[in-house]
């Protein structure tokens, strides 16, 4: 349904913004790097920012997984050659850290600057967040420790990150008319199923979300489940 | 119902009770009018609410609330019980201090106030809205107990906005090179997603009306984007910039996470599209049966590419499959509720639920999905979902294929 | 809006302070999901509200709260502001008490508990109900100040429930003698009302499901009858009791009230359905207009007899006309939103729109209506209305014809 | 749309009404007085009832219009020869009083026995039920003060309603595809309009519902009006 029909006649509504609007708003940062602003900062500068700002919640190596998960690790030298994190085809590290999956190094730069801290978002100048990305890019052995990062080296930065070549996208699932891969077909009768159950809720899982019966009206064609006692046999 | 089912116990006595006796409020004057200006459900109604699901998420404002689903009907959402994912938690903003900014490949980047967008020409549409990451915790194994976790997040409701294509037009955006919009939201996380343009100047809707009324500030208030068809993350909240651009943005969100990773190693980048999936919600897990005889097995049918064209019911685990009947309306990118006869026989059964979309996309068994995805990943699992009914009536959740 | 309309102040200046300064929400942490368990509207949402109208009626449990039509969106009635009417006030019934029966011209009376209902085969409709006093007030001359308290008295809602076809199949109702079913309610005025047996056997749905949840209380949780169509009164609330019969029962509110008092001294009774109208919500009585300039124009229009066909707008008082936009679902007996676009040029107007449905029927003039029916009748004034907009921008409720 | 394709299968659910429970129900009057219980009252234990239980509300001669419309006045003998309240013809009294309007004495037991008092319905025991319309049909002068209404002579005052004859019910209202009275005509361009503006709101009801600058958005396409305030001009 092309919304577009919805009028033929130009509202003249709005007005056109100011270049100080744009500049307070526009603060996002593409891969190639478009709308990075100058600046930098080192890795020690970056220290001090994470140990004081950050650490609390990712941990003092970025390895916390208290407030989410981890950002650090699980990533190698060869990795950073590739351009490929192999933990993620061999599952070695079942815990995907940012690290691994990033495969942008403006990603990290554009979230950390709109969005961290958590608490206070937007705070940092943007020297800072050369700093504190420039750090994190350190405790994953991305940049050595004498590294100062800034808008004219971060090109070359990306050629290290680790899951650079990590993404895909010849998928069908960005254009509406995109090729599904997985193709079912919709039998009606007698039609094959493997045999039993596959997988059934673990135990400990049942009465994990609170007891089900408080979940469910008192009425109705069914109650909900007294999942404080076992299932009945 | 059942306690009274067998009747010739009542035909002996004179007759339950609950008749017999007429009840106080049969016999009073109840309360006035707008006793509640703004009206609540009952207070038998408390045990369906949003609900958060232990373990998944750390911090409260960066976590998922779960739609009840197990207790709703029909298609729209109560709006008090949409579902609820934050990234940085959620505001009530104030709409006179709003704005909405357009910018890049356009000739004139403009801003709008909530008086300037509310003025625009506007649409009213059905629409569904599911979190990419719905059923995630079931990839693998049977991890949650019921329904409400397995699928709420997921919710459908009648938005009311401004076509983005109008906006677009207005400033005038490079038809030529421009390939893809930037959305931008006003709270803490500015959360920030790519757009293809296609998907702009078709059906997205700069929203503020949510079933009849202004956005519920867990949802967005004031404004948000509405991108029918697209995993919930791209339905900006708060919405505060739209930026026409070139090529894609790889934000936080689509590019640490909202990847779907494949067995190969790799991840899939910028999958948008929610392919389509169905759910029964009554009877499900969590759920016992009252007793043997006739249920009425309802559920939610959707597609990100268009409408539901027929749903299958199978009672025996996948066996065998009966049509169901579609509740009207039937429309794109919106859910369907379904219905179906069923006479339980009192002996274990496996229910189960197959969409089909106008595509002519078949939803796929869990195996069929691991087969092409394998099983490291998280979002976009539309794999038919089964529940078992025990010999007891209780239903719980299996993997059945 | 208007103040930052110019642009060139604003161009010379380095914009708008709530740009440049970035808002708190924008700046620090909201709060977690599940804040609030069961969501409710923003807190700049207050002014929205149910109300009474003075002097209407003497006492608050006999009374009508009004839905704020001038600030909603799109068909969906948000359920808290449902417009309420009862005859001897509203209950919060417990629904494990409640019972349904079935009895007179049917082979088996039956009793039905919530248990029995929720367990058979469901429906769920989009249908508006409006009440057969609805714009009342205006049949002689102007007398309310706003399309609440106007067009109120109508609603729009998903509801869910068995159809009532079902029920009296099972129970074997009396194909060759039986004419009518009369519905009862639980509460205190134990409200009756006599339907069609045609209606009854159409799309009557006995309904607990209202947008998704149960029903609220102030609409008759547990139970209701939906009667497509029909004016509320006979969408029996609290329902208790259904009885088939042969011919109509005169209840008070068919007998009494909800009868048409023609120029002659006569009455017509039973007179059901409610035939086709619109009204513009929004810009509508008691709004001003910010501005000259661009106006979306956007209204509500049904019929009790089946589909919206077209809407037409006119802004100078019904000389000229055009065709709005209808947004979808377009659903039969079910609230149509249309929009479409206005330019002010800051002149006094006078805005208008007439429905047509899809039995070709056309929605009449206030003095159309009154050349058959007279001046006295109260019910079922389903004429055009006028909003004339005076150069001030503010609109006001008047008749012009 | 219609539902019964719903399903096919008889769901066997619900149980039989017993007789006690249908009797404990069922309590609907008919116009031909099917469901009318046996039992009488007179005008004067009517009075009594009246005055203690209804005439708080209704006024002691069902004048009021406290609570609601006046029940008794604005019919006249003549109305009771013809059938027909000559004042809704004239409109000669503007406010209709239920015995004006009502046609059927079987609407009046049967809502009395329901709904009244309003407070305490279906309290009434059934003599007093008729006891108490007697004496509504005695202030309205349809029967004599010494009458005593019963289920044998209901019938016999049903002749000497005052509106017996009317209703008419020869209209497209109740069935649905019944023929509308009004016909109207989708005229497009230049269309015939009376000059004017034929009635505007009264200047006491624009504040009448409360400030409506109140009762809409403080933001949108449109403000409220400030009520308080005369309309600007
Ligand atoms: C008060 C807690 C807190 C503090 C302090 C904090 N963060 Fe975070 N951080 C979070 C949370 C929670 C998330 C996940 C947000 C979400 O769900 O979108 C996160 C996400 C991130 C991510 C994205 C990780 C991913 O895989 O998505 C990065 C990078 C990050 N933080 C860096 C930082 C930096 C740099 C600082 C300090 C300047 C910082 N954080 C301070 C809580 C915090
Ligand atoms: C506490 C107030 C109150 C008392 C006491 C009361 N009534 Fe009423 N009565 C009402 C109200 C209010 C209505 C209108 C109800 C409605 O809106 O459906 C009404 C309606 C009626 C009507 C219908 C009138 C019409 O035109 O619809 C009748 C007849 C009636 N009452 C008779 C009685 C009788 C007889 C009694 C005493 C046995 C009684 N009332 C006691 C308040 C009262
Ligand atoms: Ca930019
Ligand atoms: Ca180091
Ligand atoms: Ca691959
Ligand atoms: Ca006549
Ligand atoms: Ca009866
Ligand atoms: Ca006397
Ligand atoms: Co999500
Ligand atoms: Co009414």
């Amino acid at each position: 349904a092309p919304a577009a029909a919805a009028t033929a006649t130009p509202t003249g509504l709005g007005r056109p913004a100011t270049a100080a609007e744009v500049a307070a708003w526009d603060i996002d940062v593409r891969p190639d790097f478009k709308g990075l602003p100058k600046g930098s900062g080192t890795v020690a500068a970056g220290q001090v920012i994470w140990e004081g700002r950050c650490a609390s919640c990712h941990g003092t190596f970025g390895e916390s997984n208290e407030v989410f998960t981890p950002i650090v690790g699980g990533t190698t030298a060869d990795d950073i050659k590739t351009g490929h994190v192999a933990a993620l085809k061999t599952g070695r590290q079942p815990q995907k850290t940012t690290l691994m999956k990033v495969a942008t190094v403006s990603t990290l730069w554009d979230y950390i600057n709109r969005a961290m801290p958590w608490t206070a978002p937007k705070s940092l100048k943007t020297d800072e967040v050369y700093a504190v990305l420039a750090y994190i890019l350190n405790m994953g052995e991305i940049v050595p420790d004498d590294f100062t990062l800034s808008d004219q080296n971060i090109a070359e930065v990306q050629k290290r990150m680790p899951n650079r070549n990590g993404m895909e996208t010849n998928h069908g699932m960005w254009d509406i008319k995109g090729k599904p891969d997985v193709h079912s077909v919709a039998c009606m009768k007698n039609c094959p199923v493997e045999p039993g159950v596959r997988s059934t809720l673990p135990e400990p899982s049942r009465n994990a979300h609170g007891n089900i019966a408080l979940q469910n009206r008192t009425f109705g064609p069914v109650r909900g489940a007294d999942t404080t006692k076992p299932a009945p046999t | 119902g059942a306690a009274l089912a067998g009747g010739s116990a009542l035909a002996q006595s004179a007759g339950d009770p609950n008749i017999l006796n007429l009840p106080e409020h049969a016999r009073t004057l109840g309360k006035p009018v707008a006793s509640n200006p703004y009206g609540m459900p009952s207070k038998f109604e408390t045990n369906l609410l949003r609900r958060e699901s232990p373990g998944l998420t750390r911090v409260g404002a960066a976590s998922v609330a779960f739609t009840p689903l197990q207790g709703l009907f029909g298609i729209i959402t109560p709006s008090g019980l949409h579902f609820e994912r934050h990234h940085q938690g959620w505001y009530d903003i104030d709409p006179s201090t709003h704005r909405l900014m357009i910018n890049g490949m356009v000739k004139t980047p403009k801003v709008y106030t909530m008086d300037d967008l509310m003025r625009m020409p506007s649409v009213s549409r059905m629409h569904f809205i599911e979190c990419g990451a719905n059923t995630a915790m079931e990839w693998g194994n049977v991890a949650v107990p019921t329904v409400q976790y397995s699928h709420g997040m997921l919710s459908c409701s009648e938005f009311t906005g401004v076509p983005l294509s109008v906006l677009l037009e207005e400033c005038g955006y490079d038809k030529k090179n421009a390939r893809v919009i930037l959305a931008e939201g006003g709270d803490g996380s500015a959360m920030t997603r790519t757009i293809s343009l296609d998907r702009a100047l078709d059906d997205v809707i700069v929203a503020w009306g949510m079933n009849g009324e202004m956005l519920r500030p867990e949802n967005g208030y004031p404004l948000r984007l509405v991108v029918p068809g697209v995993q919930g993350v791209s339905w900006v909240k708060w919405l505060r910039r739209i930026e026409v651009g070139d090529q894609p943005y790889a934000t936080k969100d689509e590019a640490v996470h909202y990847i779907d990773a494949m067995p190969d190693g790799n991840f899939r980048q910028y999958t948008s599209i929610q392919e389509c999936k169905s759910v029964i919600t009554t009877p499900s897990a969590g759920q016992t049966l009252l007793d043997k005889g006739f249920y009425n097995v309802t559920g939610l049918a959707w597609s990100g590419r268009g409408r539901i064209k027929r749903v299958d019911v199978s009672v025996d685990g996948g066996r065998n499959w009966r049509t169901a009947r579609l509740e009207s309306p039937v429309l794109p990118k919106c859910l369907t509720r379904f219905n179906i006869d069923w006479v339980w026989d009192g002996s274990p059964a496996v229910l189960q639920s197959r969409a089909i979309d106008e595509t002519g996309y078949v939803q796929p068994k869990i195996n069929e999905l691991r087969a092409v995805r394998g099983t490291k990943s998280i979002y976009h699992n539309n794999a038919i979902q089964s529940w078992q009914v025990a010999q007891s009536g209780e239903v719980s959740n299996v993997q059945v294929y």
